[in-house]
């Protein structure tokens, strides 16, 4: 393991202070706590808080989409585990200005737990609270034999969208109701072409030989559902455009946001070729995205790879969100 | 029957078998899940102690409190909020009975609430509800009840994204509390 | 190799491509080249162009700093190689508005030359041509017997204050004086953890041990001053921050701008961590700074480390041309 | 005596000499630079074939500048535009003479004012002064040049940044102008 730290088991609060005196103009810690806010509390008055969060790793999910227009808050449990809920509790309790608070939680046990705790906490204290479940990795198939689909990258277009609602003076009811129209129109399926390494575990999550990649890795190094070596970026697009295509046909007529999210140590370059070789693939069934995204969103620590979301856009109000002004970090 | 004396001295127990088997709670959990198991309930039970030292004479219901908060605001993952669960409803329930067998009933129902799990579904759920149902604790008891998770297809938790392939490993929720309950056993004056 | 692309002949066409497809909104390409221009030509009229390009490699540098307030556009060579004269000089023309243009160019003598033929190429066309020479890496001496300091990630901050002053009318004349009088003040020090991998290469540039690091890397695999197993993120800002306070002391009563920039592979939380050891080092000379940047700006591909950047804003418009607002890809 | 035919033929045979010592130059590049001098002089020779192509009956001067043009807009690397600037000179030149002697010393100077190298740099200049200065062109005269940029410390070019590193390494710029004038001596007719 080769990495710019100090002790591994302070990754977490070095980071969290890392990036708050990096950037005060727009987060700052919640005292006691690995959760940070927004810096600029006007911003937050009369809005409904939304607070989001899960393991660390993800940089620069969650915290750097913190600002206005996006999320009021976020908490950063330790690398790839769920924060506690005293700490989402007391990000919830900072980000509620009267008319309640938004929960973005990824589909995983422990956050879902978590989470669902810390809202007890917060209904106990009169904070109206209401969630969603992201679950767009499709790689997983929901069934009722499984914890059902992970939470992956699509989870940032969720924030985007809830967030500019938000900042627009949305209700809970409204905000919640947005979350659960969009959520089924939201899909992603990854390739992976090495593993994370956890600091505090020391070695990698798995490995693929120098020529293999593997599709669906989860961003926490799930497996996948399928090994091979190593294609061209033309071939990749194909596989993982079939995939999301066999999961919910694509249709000409439909305007998409597309987000192409780098995993972590994937540059920029290949990320960009990818695009091209999306783009194309896509202008062949007909389809233009109206929206499009491409940079390292939600990582997982130094794993190489790419994910690939497709949001359909079937209400039109959700380009406006999309696009609507942000000022945070990350964005 | 659980007192305040005997508690301590059970959760001390479970936390110096936790500090033994660390690291094969994190390698049962690396095939079937994000290898962390032995590293979150080490943490927890850091917390637990770290809670218990803050309490000064407390009864046995601030205790199970302490205990509970120690592991839920520590673990963060999934064992997190079920083993805190557990032991919050033990602590509202053990103003009325003292009983192992009666607490471990509700911390189970409490897991299986908050976890949404039932018998079968290879989680710790498949060590708890042996345990809480058995006519007489026993080593063996405790032992089979692990083992029997070997065979089982995970069903919820990280591992039921693997399907088939989780078969054929241990469950490591359902070791750790295998540890709680050998702890308990081992402290005398609980059973 | 294990690259997400297709032929490596075709990477920077197809990369050019699937920036310019993704991101309409900023940029476009200039027909016939691998240059890139601002979409929002209303942001050009009546203002200097400020130029900039490279080799490409190092994205999001150049072309991911198109945009209102800071690029008009930018040139992208081949990997690690200076554009051609005719790329420069198609992307001089599109930029020049009639009050000339500002051409910024990172100091390494294939750039220096190419650019300086296109300059030649445009002044037989009437438009008014300076530019300035970026060298703001201290790994390598200054002197009389080399081609002089590197240009590395200074260049982005030295084209966020002159594409701020070009907004706001400077005249060519006076985004010289303004980039001369900036360009002592920036300096910059790299770590790297690995290598990158020129695709057409298709090998490492060098090789570094599993437990070894490199100090004074420069962004096309130049070698560095010293080789030493890796160290904690303490003690590499102690040796960059040392580095640099060689070469020009630093000073408690300054103002500082900071960009600390990843390299490639290098995660965010590394990033986070080293900023988090650097601004406590920096407090202990009693420097806080007033303006600060952390992220993957100007990269080496794949390459793994951190590169450090001092700005020292003897003069208190530069940290208004910083924070000006823009709107590009990547700033 | 450079004409139309013959600097054709010198052209296509250093275009031969550079694909078939692409990836040696490469090499030669990779110690004291960036490892790009082959896959450059191949990419600037191709562009030199498709912009002679391009010509229809030229005459010497539209002949150099397409040589040039074709070097100048596809190599990027910093031998493009030294390569480029030395037959643009010729271009210039050749409307006065075409003694070759005379064409390659304009050359020389163009791209000592392109890159304000001079001699004893460790760059191609040590190739093209020794070449331009001598009384009889011939082999030994090249071979010679090329040896004799082993043991120089470079003082211009990304060789330079190695400082003493560089020394005890073929420059490979020298290596491929070595390539350019040993094909000029194989055409016959010029010298
Ligand atoms: N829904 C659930 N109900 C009951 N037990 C569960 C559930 N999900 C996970 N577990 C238990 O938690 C254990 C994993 O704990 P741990 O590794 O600490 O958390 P995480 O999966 O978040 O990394 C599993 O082995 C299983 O026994
Ligand atoms: N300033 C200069 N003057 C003369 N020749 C130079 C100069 N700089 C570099 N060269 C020559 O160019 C060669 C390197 O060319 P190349 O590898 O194609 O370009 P780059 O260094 O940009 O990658 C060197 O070996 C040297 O002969
Ligand atoms: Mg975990
Ligand atoms: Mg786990
Ligand atoms: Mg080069
Ligand atoms: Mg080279």
């Amino acid at each position: 393991m080769k990495k710019i730290i100090n002790e591994p088991q302070n990754v977490v609060s070095e980071m969290v202070d890392g990036l708050v005196r990096s950037y005060p103009q727009y987060l700052e810690k919640i005292p006691d706590t690995e959760a940070m806010i927004r810096s600029d509390s006007a911003s937050m008055k009369g809005k409904v808080g939304i607070v989001s969060g899960g393991g660390s790793g993800h940089e620069p999910s969650h915290a750097g989409f913190i600002g206005k227009g996006m999320l009021t808050a976020a908490v950063a449990g330790q690398v790839f585990t769920s924060p506690t809920p005293d700490q989402i509790y007391a990000a919830i309790k900072a980000a509620d200005q009267g008319r309640g608070v938004f929960l973005v939680i990824k589909n995983y046990s422990g956050d879902v737990m978590n989470f669902d705790m810390a809202k007890d906490l917060a209904e106990l204290d009169d904070i109206k609270v209401k969630s969603i479940i992201v679950n767009d990795d499709i790689a997983v198939e929901d069934s009722l034999y499984t914890q059902g689909r992970r939470g992956v990258a699509g989870t940032v277009l969720m924030h985007k969208i809830v967030g500019a609602a938000a900042d627009q003076g949305a209700s809970l009811a409204e905000i919640e109701t947005l979350a659960e129209k969009a959520l089924p129109h939201i899909s992603t399926i990854a390739v992976a072409l090495s593993a994370a390494t956890v600091p505090e575990v020391g070695k990698p999550g798995f490995t693929l030989a120098d020529d293999e990649i593997e599709y669906g890795v989860g961003i926490h190094s799930e497996p996948g559902y399928r090994r091979e070596k190593i294609k061209t970026s033309q071939k990749l697009v194909t596989e993982l455009l079939d995939k999301l295509d066999q999961n919910q046909p694509l249709q000409a007529d439909h305007q998409y946001a597309v987000l192409v999210n780098g995993m972590g140590a994937t540059p920029l370059m290949e990320q960009y070729i990818f695009s091209h070789d999306l783009l194309d693939q896509l202008a062949a069934k007909n389809i233009k995205p109206v929206f499009m995204k491409v940079g390292n969103y939600m990582t997982s620590i130094e794993m190489a790879g790419i994910s690939l979301t497709l949001f359909d856009l079937v209400d039109s109000e959700w380009l406006k969100y999309l696009t609507y002004p942000v000022e945070t970090v990350a964005w | 029957m659980l007192t305040v004396e005997n508690t301590q001295k059970w959760l001390n127990n479970f936390y110096q078998k936790i500090e033994e088997h660390k690291d094969y709670l994190s390698e049962l959990d690396t095939p079937i899940g994000d290898g962390d198991h032995g590293n979150n309930m080490m943490r927890g039970m850091v917390g637990v102690k770290e809670s218990m030292a803050r309490l000064q004479n407390p009864d046995l219901q601030a205790l199970f409190k302490a205990i509970a908060m120690g592991l839920i605001s520590k673990v963060g993952g999934a064992s997190g909020p079920l083993y805190g669960t557990a032991f919050l409803e033990m602590a509202k329930k053990c103003t009325e009975t003292q009983a192992a067998a009666d607490l471990i009933l509700v911390g189970l129902a409490g897991i299986k609430k908050r976890g949404g799990a039932t018998e079968g579904d290879k989680t710790m759920v498949d060590v708890w509800s042996p345990v809480a149902h058995s006519s007489q604790l026993t080593t063996e008891v405790i032992a089979a009840a692990v083992a029997a998770t070997k065979d089982m297809q995970a069903k919820k938790g990280r591992a039921s994204y693997l399907g088939e392939r989780s078969i054929g490993h241990l469950d490591p929720g359902a070791v750790s509390s295998g540890y709680l309950f050998t702890a308990l056993i081992e402290t005398e004056g609980i059973l």
